[in-house]
């Protein structure tokens, strides 16, 4: 089933909906102002729009899940299970709303880790939400919770009913809290970023749960995401949302060829999509060698309660000056691992590691903070990567002071030249981090990983907490630096159509070892690894009618 | 945030360059919020303007009162009355000036322990945390032997064994010290290992600056919040401790004064003459709430999460 | 005052019913005859159990106890000979007579002999020798019934000794110095009207009535102790019913205070064998010289001192003149005369003579020693915690800076170990003595003399020396009593040391409980002299 | 979990030898115990050195130190310098100040989960405000005011009022009669209730905020989505994850309740723990050395087993850290 039935009157109806925060005594933020949609049954809504625009409060608004400071107005009217009539469910006591909770309509939250309660078992927990509305023996219960763990792929679930969450991987927890909602079957089921914590294979197998159990049992679903790949390979019709409003409605396909609202346009022209950009030649003659590792492990030792773990098992690879070389693979593939081991953060067990021609195996702390000046490193997340008590001026004349490469009056015009360089304003100096903006925050981090002109820098991640619209903008900025200045990088990312734009070379990280390596184009067009070939069958491409046609196949080929 | 619908603005990138002069004005904006948030709590304004009122109380009227802590005034055992507002102790000593007294040496023990503890601690907590290895195994260690033995009986102990040297303030704040800067001391660690976790380090690491740079501008500001607060808090907690060595007869001794040992003193006739034990006891608990609110107050203001 | 008991309750004629009464401190041991238990309180619990040979009575003279002994004389002078004829009936509560084995015992025990030996082989350690290292034998005769105590020297107080006497049977086994420490058997053997019952552990201790008793029975079937640390709890406990007879303690304003304000309580308040006294170490320069000695004591207004300390918790309290016996002691006379007197000018004006010149803020200066030049300053120290004793500190400093002597006041945690070691200008505390006058003469005879461990103050004067050492060989009550007070004339001319007052008790019974025969007396038995008689109304 | 416990046990002993040693040096130089032996007139000097050549008080520190681990080798503590079993001081002490210790931080514990629990849920309401200012008002009381107020203003009263002793002022129990519940009990309310208050405070501020955050977890969304009570949310899924860190808090808190205890002792006249650590410190013979050393183990023993017991249950209520 690739095309819903409309019925003629929608499952659920949000009409004007308005939600108020209350901040302080007189404060008021407006977080939802006034938006309407439909869902009809069986039909898959995608709900899409930048980070705070108000999806995720528009979901819980639904189920009267918002908090006691947040005050409703509109309407949200949902055709009841048992009368069949539409019903309005603001102002519903909290009795009724209960009623409806899970067993009309169940929500699927965006963090698999935090989804459930740690202290009770998965099997205890599933059983609970079941019988929360229906009486069912222990006998049944339990067989009932066997049965939906099977269904949603947990593997061995009569053993495993009786584990503890901890106890799974954060793709398998999602699926049990997907298992929680499903075994009460209710007539919608709304996601709110289901996938954003995942792996682009473990997304492409949540998804694919999603939509089977769509098609067989005919629920409704509100996707909550940002992604537009996940939009092109599930939903029916999308919801564009933008501050709080709904800018742009619509069948994904319509909206997709023909986006209405600049923002949308905006959204669409900023997802990165592999092969579309050009991928960049290899650096013509790799004489210079700027990073070499042989046989490189890296080991964390034992700690409390904790047994030493080989994060880095023998990785071999070479960056040569002047080369991006980009570094993907699933979460916990040991990428950052590696990446801080290369700046000389983390130790090397074994093997050999030689950086801008410092080997850096068992080097003496004092040649370590002499060698660190003539490498970069750009942090993953912005927020914590600056010393929230220190102005910027301060954060970027710290390399100057601290290597004592600038007098002190030449400090201020060093400090402009860098705002220059990554296109931020130079009064920009007077404020702290918490100031400015995500994308402004990250280019002040490529700023003061820059500062010194280092031959190597090393980005980990550096995007992965933006926006899609503001990565953009970030990818090009270090495109521009990196023509510029001609750094060698190591580039390590999770996002395959980053690496497509940036990257020279490619290499792919799997549970601690890398899988393939080479030029990036042979890397995706040509993947030689059955996990690199794995990986970019899972990438969801933002393009509907391509993207059904790939996950068909890609369904094909695993059933 | 409303009223953007439809205007197709995107997510421009310079977005709040215009608003740089508004900016510009709240360039302390981290000491002026951590100022509002700590005014926005009653509890912490009214704490802090009764502790400050308490300390000029007892540094303005002793210059100003008739009678000193010390003085045998003609009236024993009085009620308090006109001439002595808080009443006189069976020898003649004026219970006015002797709670004050009692106020200015406590409040002087507290500020004295609160002070050494916080920098030993500060010192030593932030060497085991950013060195580790030997020095925070050490520290650990020494650090359990302090968390398994009742800090009154350690206080006890070292009070006695300071016999009667061990009755002068200066002293008592010594022993005190010497207990309360091991909890400290554990929290600048525990704080500095999780702020260590902060890209912000490492950036700072990359960039090749010392360890001593590191831990004095990166590490101590952003751990000084928590510290400040304990250093309050440590000040009631010095007074409850030294408080209760006095009261079991150990700590300041006659004829000092200090609140604790006019409690003891004045617990017998607490039913008979109950301003003997009340006034004492009222200003004890006084300061002890108030220092407590003014260091909740302060946990609120610093607290890095209020300015994200 | 409404608070009704359990415990003082009596039921019927033959159970006579229990009182609580309280105990105000730690007990270290059951032998209180030994150094280290010798606290008031275990004498006052084991009162009646060990029996005593004589008896001060509330006019503190000695009652021979006519139920344990048939006769107690002294049969010669010279040498002194006692003899004790003990009640053939007498015996300890396991069968054992009670025989001249026990004397023996004891003499061996207490006389500090290193020729006499503890179960264990070790020397005895006991609390006090003095009139039993005078006896040269004890000897039993008569089946054991009749004792002969031979003395080396002459000793007046001979009936101060063997008060009481311990079962020889049992100690002789256990030990004397360890091994009556702990609650056991050992301590259920009786010779008197009580008996030990149960002890817990620092709690409290039961004593009930000794059925084996061949006298008249005690009145009450038991008396229970109840031990707390701290005066201040007594006035709740006494007001809930928690305590029927608190034990007179050391008191101090706010404990008579608390103790009034129980409703009905029978308040007792009386003076106790232990007196107050200011303290001058003459081995500091300045107070080797007796004027100044005699000028400070002018300085010091005794009575206003008595006024603001003990005279509010008796008004009857009065300044003390004498070194040796208190008021309510038949030889006690009042040799304070004018050295007592309080005349400030007169101190003044001899300090000025003894070398000393006004300073600039009031205070003297000496022109010679090591202060010349210097405000004329004192130590005056105390221990931690005693809070009568920092008040006297704060009189005396107060009124000593009206002449201008500037007092340092100095409490100290390990106040004895100082004071012995002579670390202080002038001390104020108590010497708890007992009705017998010969107990001071450790303190006031010469400081270098080996027997005369108590003065810690350097003081010596011959003269002094040989009235004491004549007054305690003298037989005769009456002609003692002339010998002590020559001799406190010269140690008050001299100045040795100020006596202030005596130490007022606190104590009394609640309203709920009507208790017949309950009577203080100063000596250290207080109340228990004789809780045998105490009856239930 | 077993190599844990059993490192647990080393450490805890370690930190036990450490603590003897230090306190064994520190109070055997401080002051003479038989000074006082001499203050009463007559005391014979021979007597006190005899004495002190008992006690091996004019042995090397050392050796004394040395004979004193001997005994604890067998189980035996010493003896006091007035001569009592050691052993039977501190047990009997013990036992008494457990009688206190338990039913308080009992109560205190689950008084501050209840404070706790209503203040998150009523959060920044007037309900929530009180009990802030109540928990803040608990603990500025120093425990000996609020136990003097207790037995002047409250039992006193309250007796005359029932013109019987419903609560008893000193001691654990009345002596002399017969041991029963209720005498125990009406002894205890007082200064258990004192010493309780002293830690309700600020456990109650860390129950409401580990309430708070539990409450604003995504666990209870969920929990709330799937339609289940409200009293089941906050129960099942809110307290059972808030009550993990308030009880390694208490657990950690455990060495302050007993030093609290010291000071409550003395005030309702217990003859517990702490008077036999204050008595040996200030009492006729002092310091007391092997009763100071003999307390200080114990009660160190005693905390490490309670901070064990405090991990192991740890455990239970929190399956992450099962082994
Ligand atoms: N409890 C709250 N109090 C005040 N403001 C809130 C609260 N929760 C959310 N908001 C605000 O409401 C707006 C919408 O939030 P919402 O969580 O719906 O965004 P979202 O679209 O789900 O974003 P994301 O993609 O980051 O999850 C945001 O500006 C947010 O700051
Ligand atoms: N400090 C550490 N101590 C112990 N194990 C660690 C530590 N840091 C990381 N690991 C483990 O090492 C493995 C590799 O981690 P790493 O952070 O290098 O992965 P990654 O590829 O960067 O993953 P992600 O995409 O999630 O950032 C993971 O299994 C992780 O749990
Ligand atoms: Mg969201
Ligand atoms: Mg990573």
């Amino acid at each position: 089933m690739t095309t819903s039935e409309r019925a003629p009157d929608p499952l659920l109806e949000v009409r004007d909906l308005r939600v108020t925060f209350r901040e302080g005594t007189d404060q008021q933020v407006e977080a939802v102002d006034g938006i309407s949609f439909e869902v009809h049954p069986g039909e898959v809504l995608a709900i899409v729009g930048e980070s705070g625009s108000g999806k995720s409060i528009t979901a819980h608004s639904v189920l009267g899940l918002l908090p006691p400071l947040a005050t409703v107005a509109g309407s949200i009217r949902l055709r009841r299970r048992t009368s069949g009539r539409p019903e309005e469910l603001i102002g519903l006591s909290s009795g009724a709303m209960r009623r409806i909770r899970g067993a009309e309509v169940a929500m699927i939250f965006q963090e698999p880790s935090t989804a459930l309660n740690p202290v009770y078992t998965i099997g205890w927990q599933i059983k609970e939400a079941l019988r929360a509305h229906s009486r069912v023996s222990g006998r049944t219960a339990r067989d009932m919770v066997v049965e939906i763990l099977r269904r949603v792929g947990i593997p061995e679930p009569e053993k495993r009913v009786g584990y503890y969450p901890h106890q799974f991987s954060g793709g398998q927890r999602q699926r049990i809290v997907i298992a929680m909602a499903l075994i009460q079957n209710p007539d919608l089921i709304i996601a709110d970023e289901p996938t954003t914590a995942l792996d682009v294979t473990v997304q492409a197998e949540i998804l694919d749960l999603l939509r089977a159990h769509r098609d067989e049992a005919g629920t409704a679903i509100v996707l909550i995401t940002h992604n537009m790949g996940v939009v092109a390979d599930l939903a029916d019709r999308m919801v564009v949302m933008y501050q709080g409003c709904v800018v742009e409605t619509g069948p994904v396909s319509e909206v997709f060829e023909q986006p209405q609202h600049p923002y949308t346009r905006n959204l669409l022209a900023a997802v990165p999509r592999v092969g579309v950009q050009s991928a960049r030649e290899p650096v013509a003659a790799p004489d210079r060698i700027a990073v070499e590792g042989r046989d490189v492990v890296i080991e964390y030792p034992a700690g409390f309660r904790r047994a030493s773990f080989r994060a880095v098992n023998s990785v071999s690879f070479r960056i040569a000056a002047g080369e991006v070389l980009g570094l993907v693979g699933e979460s916990g593939s040991g990428k950052t691992s590696l990446g801080r081991a290369v700046a000389g953060l983390n130790p090397i067990s074994s093997g050999s590691l030689v950086a801008l021609g410092q080997e850096l195996k068992g080097i003496s702390r004092g040649k370590l903070r002499s060698s660190r000046k003539d490498v970069g490193f750009v942090f993953q997340d912005p927020a914590t990567s600056f010393n929230p008590r220190i102005r910027l001026f301060d954060c970027l004349a710290e390399p100057f002071i601290v290597n004592n490469s600038t007098e002190r009056p030449q400090l201020r015009q060093a400090v402009n030249e860098l705002f220059d360089l990554v296109h931020l304003p130079r009064s920009f100096a007077e404020r702290f981090p918490h100031e400015l903006s995500g994308g402004q925050r990250q280019r002040v981090g490529i700023a003061r990983a820059i500062a010194l002109r280092p031959s190597l820098i090393i980005a980990d991640e550096p995007t992965s907490a933006l926006d899609v619209s503001v990565q953009a903008q970030i990818l090009t900025l270090f495109t521009e630096l990196q023509d510029e200045l001609n750094y060698a990088c190591l580039f390590i990312t999770h996002d395959l159509a980053v690496v497509d734009m940036l990257a020279h070379r490619t290499a792919v990280m799997r549970r601690g070892e890398i899988v393939e390596q080479g030029a990036t184009r042979e890397v995706l067009l040509h993947p030689q690894h059955e996990y690199t070939q794995q990986l970019i069958g899972s990438l969801p491409v933002p393009d509907p009618a391509v993207q059904r046609d790939r996950s068909s196949r890609r369904q094909a080929v695993t059933s | 945030m409303s009223g953007v619908q439809g205007s197709g603005v995107g997510p421009a990138v310079d977005e709040h360059a215009e608003k740089i002069d508004a900016y510009a004005s709240a360039r302390n904006s981290q000491i002026a919020g951590a100022l509002r948030a700590f005014a926005r709590r009653r509890s912490a304004l009214v704490g802090l303007a009764v502790l400050l009122l308490i300390i000029a109380f007892t540094v303005i009227t002793p210059f100003l009162w008739k009678y000193s802590y010390s003085d045998i005034t003609v009236d024993f055992s009085a009620a308090p009355g006109w001439r002595h507002p808080f009443g006189t102790d069976s020898i003649g000593h004026d219970l006015f000036a002797q709670t004050l007294r009692g106020i200015a040496t406590s409040l002087k023990v507290a500020t004295l322990v609160a002070l050494l503890s916080t920098v030993v601690g500060t010192v030593v907590g932030a060497v085991a945390g950013y060195f580790g290895r030997a020095w925070d195994a050490v520290l650990m260690r020494v650090a359990d032997l302090i968390m398994t033995i009742p800090v009154l009986a350690i206080t006890l102990v070292l009070a006695n064994v300071l016999g009667a040297k061990g009755s002068s303030w200066f002293l008592l704040s010594l022993v005190l010290s010497a207990v309360l800067w091991i909890p400290l001391s554990r929290l600048v660690r525990g704080t500095l290992l999780s702020l260590m976790k902060n890209d912000y380090i490492d950036a700072a690491r990359m960039l090749g600056a010392s360890d001593r740079r590191i831990i004095i501008r990166h590490l101590l500001p952003n751990a000084a919040g928590p510290i400040i607060v304990d250093a309050t808090l440590m000040v009631g907690r010095a007074i409850i401790v030294a408080a209760s060595m006095e009261y079991l007869g150990l700590g300041i001794q006659a004829p000092e004064v200090s609140l604790g040992l006019l409690i003891q003193r004045g617990q017998g006739a607490a039913t008979t003459q109950p301003w003997l034990f009340g006034f004492p006891a009222l200003f004890l608990v006084l300061i002890i709430l108030s220092v407590n609110f003014v260091g909740d107050g302060l946990r609120d203001a610093l607290d890095p999460r209020r300015t994200v | 005052s409404t608070g009704s008991s359990k415990s003082a309750s009596k039921s019927g004629n033959d159970n006579g019913g229990s009182v609580t009464v309280s105990v105000v401190g730690a007990i270290e041991g059951f032998n209180y005859l030994k150094a280290g238990s010798n606290i008031v309180f275990t004498e006052q619990m084991m009162h009646g159990i060990w029996p005593d040979s004589f008896t001060p009575d509330p006019s503190l003279k000695s009652v021979m106890n006519s139920d344990l002994l048939e006769s107690a004389d002294l049969i010669s002078k010279s040498p002194q000979v006692v003899q004790y004829k003990i009640n053939p009936k007498a015996s300890w509560s396991d069968g054992t007579p009670i025989s001249a084995d026990d004397y023996i015992y004891l003499w061996e025990a207490m006389s500090g002999n290193k020729k006499f030996k503890d179960a264990d082989g070790s020397a005895f350690l006991p609390a006090n020798t003095s009139g039993y290292d005078q006896i040269s034998s004890v000897k039993g005769s008569d089946g054991g019934k009749t004792v002969t105590v031979k003395f080396s020297s002459s000793f007046s107080d001979w009936k101060s000794l063997f008060n009481p006497i311990l079962p020889s049977h049992v100690v002789k086994k256990v030990g004397f110095n360890s091994g009556l420490d702990n609650f056991g058997d050992a301590l259920k053997v009786s010779g008197g009207p009580w008996m030990a019952d149960s002890y817990a552990d620092g709690q409290s201790f039961v004593k009930v009535r000794n059925p084996k008793y061949w006298g008249k029975a005690a009145g009450l079937s038991s008396i229970v102790y109840r031990i707390i640390n701290d005066s201040t709890e007594l006035a709740s406990a006494v007001q809930n019913g928690e305590i029927q007879v608190v034990n007179p303690t050391n008191g101090t304003v706010s404990l008579k205070d608390a103790l009034q304000g129980v409703g009905g309580f029978h308040l007792v308040t009386a003076p106790s064998l232990t007196f107050q006294h200011l303290d001058f170490n003459e081995s500091n320069e300045y107070l080797a010289k007796t004027d100044i000695r005699r000028a400070i004591a002018n300085a010091i207004n005794r009575n206003e001192i008595v006024q603001r300390t003990v005279g509010q918790i008796n008004p009857k309290a009065t300044t003390i003149g004498n070194h040796i016996f208190l008021p309510g002691q038949p030889g006690y006379v009042d040799n304070s005369g004018e050295y007592g007197k309080f005349d400030a000018k007169k101190a003044k004006q001899a300090l000025l003579k003894a070398g000393m010149v006004e300073g600039s803020d009031g205070y003297l200066q000496p022109t010679w020693g090591s202060q010349a030049g210097k405000d004329f300053t004192l130590s005056i120290v105390s221990a931690s915690g005693r809070e009568l004793w920092n008040q006297i500190q704060q009189l005396v400093q107060a009124q000593l800076k009206a002449v201008g002597i500037k007092v340092k006041i100095v409490t100290l945690t390990d106040y004895f170990s100082q004071v012995q070691k002579g670390n202080y200008d002038m001390a104020t505390y108590g010497w708890a003595i007992n009705p017998y006058p010969s107990t001071m003469k450790s303190v006031w005879c010469s400081y270098t003399n080996a027997e005369c461990a108590s003065n810690w103050a350097h003081y010596s004067n011959s003269k002094v020396d040989a009235l004491l050492k004549k007054a305690t060989g003298e037989l005769d009550s009456q002609k003692a009593s002339v010998l002590y007070n020559q001799a406190d004339k010269l140690l008050w001319s001299d100045m040795a040391s100020l006596e202030l007052y005596e130490y007022q008790q606190v104590g009394g019974w609640s309203g709920s409980v009507d208790i017949e025969n309950l009577k203080y007396n100063s000596s250290a038995l207080g109340f228990h002299w004789n809780d045998q008689d105490w009856r239930l109304k | 979990m077993l190599t844990f416990i059993l490192k647990r046990i080393v450490n805890g002993i370690a930190v036990v030898i450490a603590a003897s040693v230090l306190v064994f040096a520190l109070v055997s130089l401080a002051g003479d115990p038989l000074a006082s032996m001499l203050s009463s007139p007559g005391a014979s000097p021979q007597t006190v050195a005899q004495y002190r050549q008992t006690l091996h008080l004019d042995d090397p520190i050392m050796v004394r130190y040395l004979s004193w681990v001997g005994g604890i080798l067998h189980g035996d503590l010493g003896k006091s310098y007035s001569g009592q079993s050691v052993n039977s001081m501190i047990f009997s002490g013990l036992g008494t100040t457990l009688k206190m210790v338990i039913p308080a931080a009992v109560f205190g514990l689950v008084g501050a989960v209840f404070l706790g629990v209503v203040g998150a849920l009523k959060r920044n309401t007037a309900v929530d405000h009180l009990i802030s200012a109540l928990s803040y008002a608990l603990y500025a009381i120093p425990v000996f005011v609020l136990a003097i107020l207790l037995k002047g203003y409250i039992a006193v009263p309250l007796n005359n009022a029932f013109g019987a002793t419903v609560l008893y002022t000193i001691g654990d129990s009345t002596p002399g009669v017969p041991p029963s519940l209720s005498d125990q009990v009406r002894h205890a309310i007082l200064p258990v209730f004192a010493l309780a208050v002293y830690s309700m405070g600020p456990w109650s501020r860390y129950q409401r905020a580990a309430m708070i955050e539990v409450m604003s977890s995504e666990y209870i969304k969920v929990a709330r989505a799937k339609g289940l009570g409200r009293a089941r949310v906050v129960i099942v899924h809110g307290l059972r994850n808030a009550l993990i860190p308030i009880v390694t808090i208490a657990g950690a808190d455990f060495a302050v309740i007993v030093g609290g205890a010291v000071v409550t002792e003395t005030v309702f006249g217990w003859q517990g723990m702490g008077r036999v650590l204050v008595d040996a410190l200030t009492g006729p013979v002092s310091p007391d050395v092997y009763v100071v050393q003999g307390w200080i183990m114990v009660v160190a023993i005693f905390v490490v087993a309670v901070n064990i017991l405090v991990d192991l249950m740890y455990g239970v209520l929190d399956p992450r850290v099962r082994r």
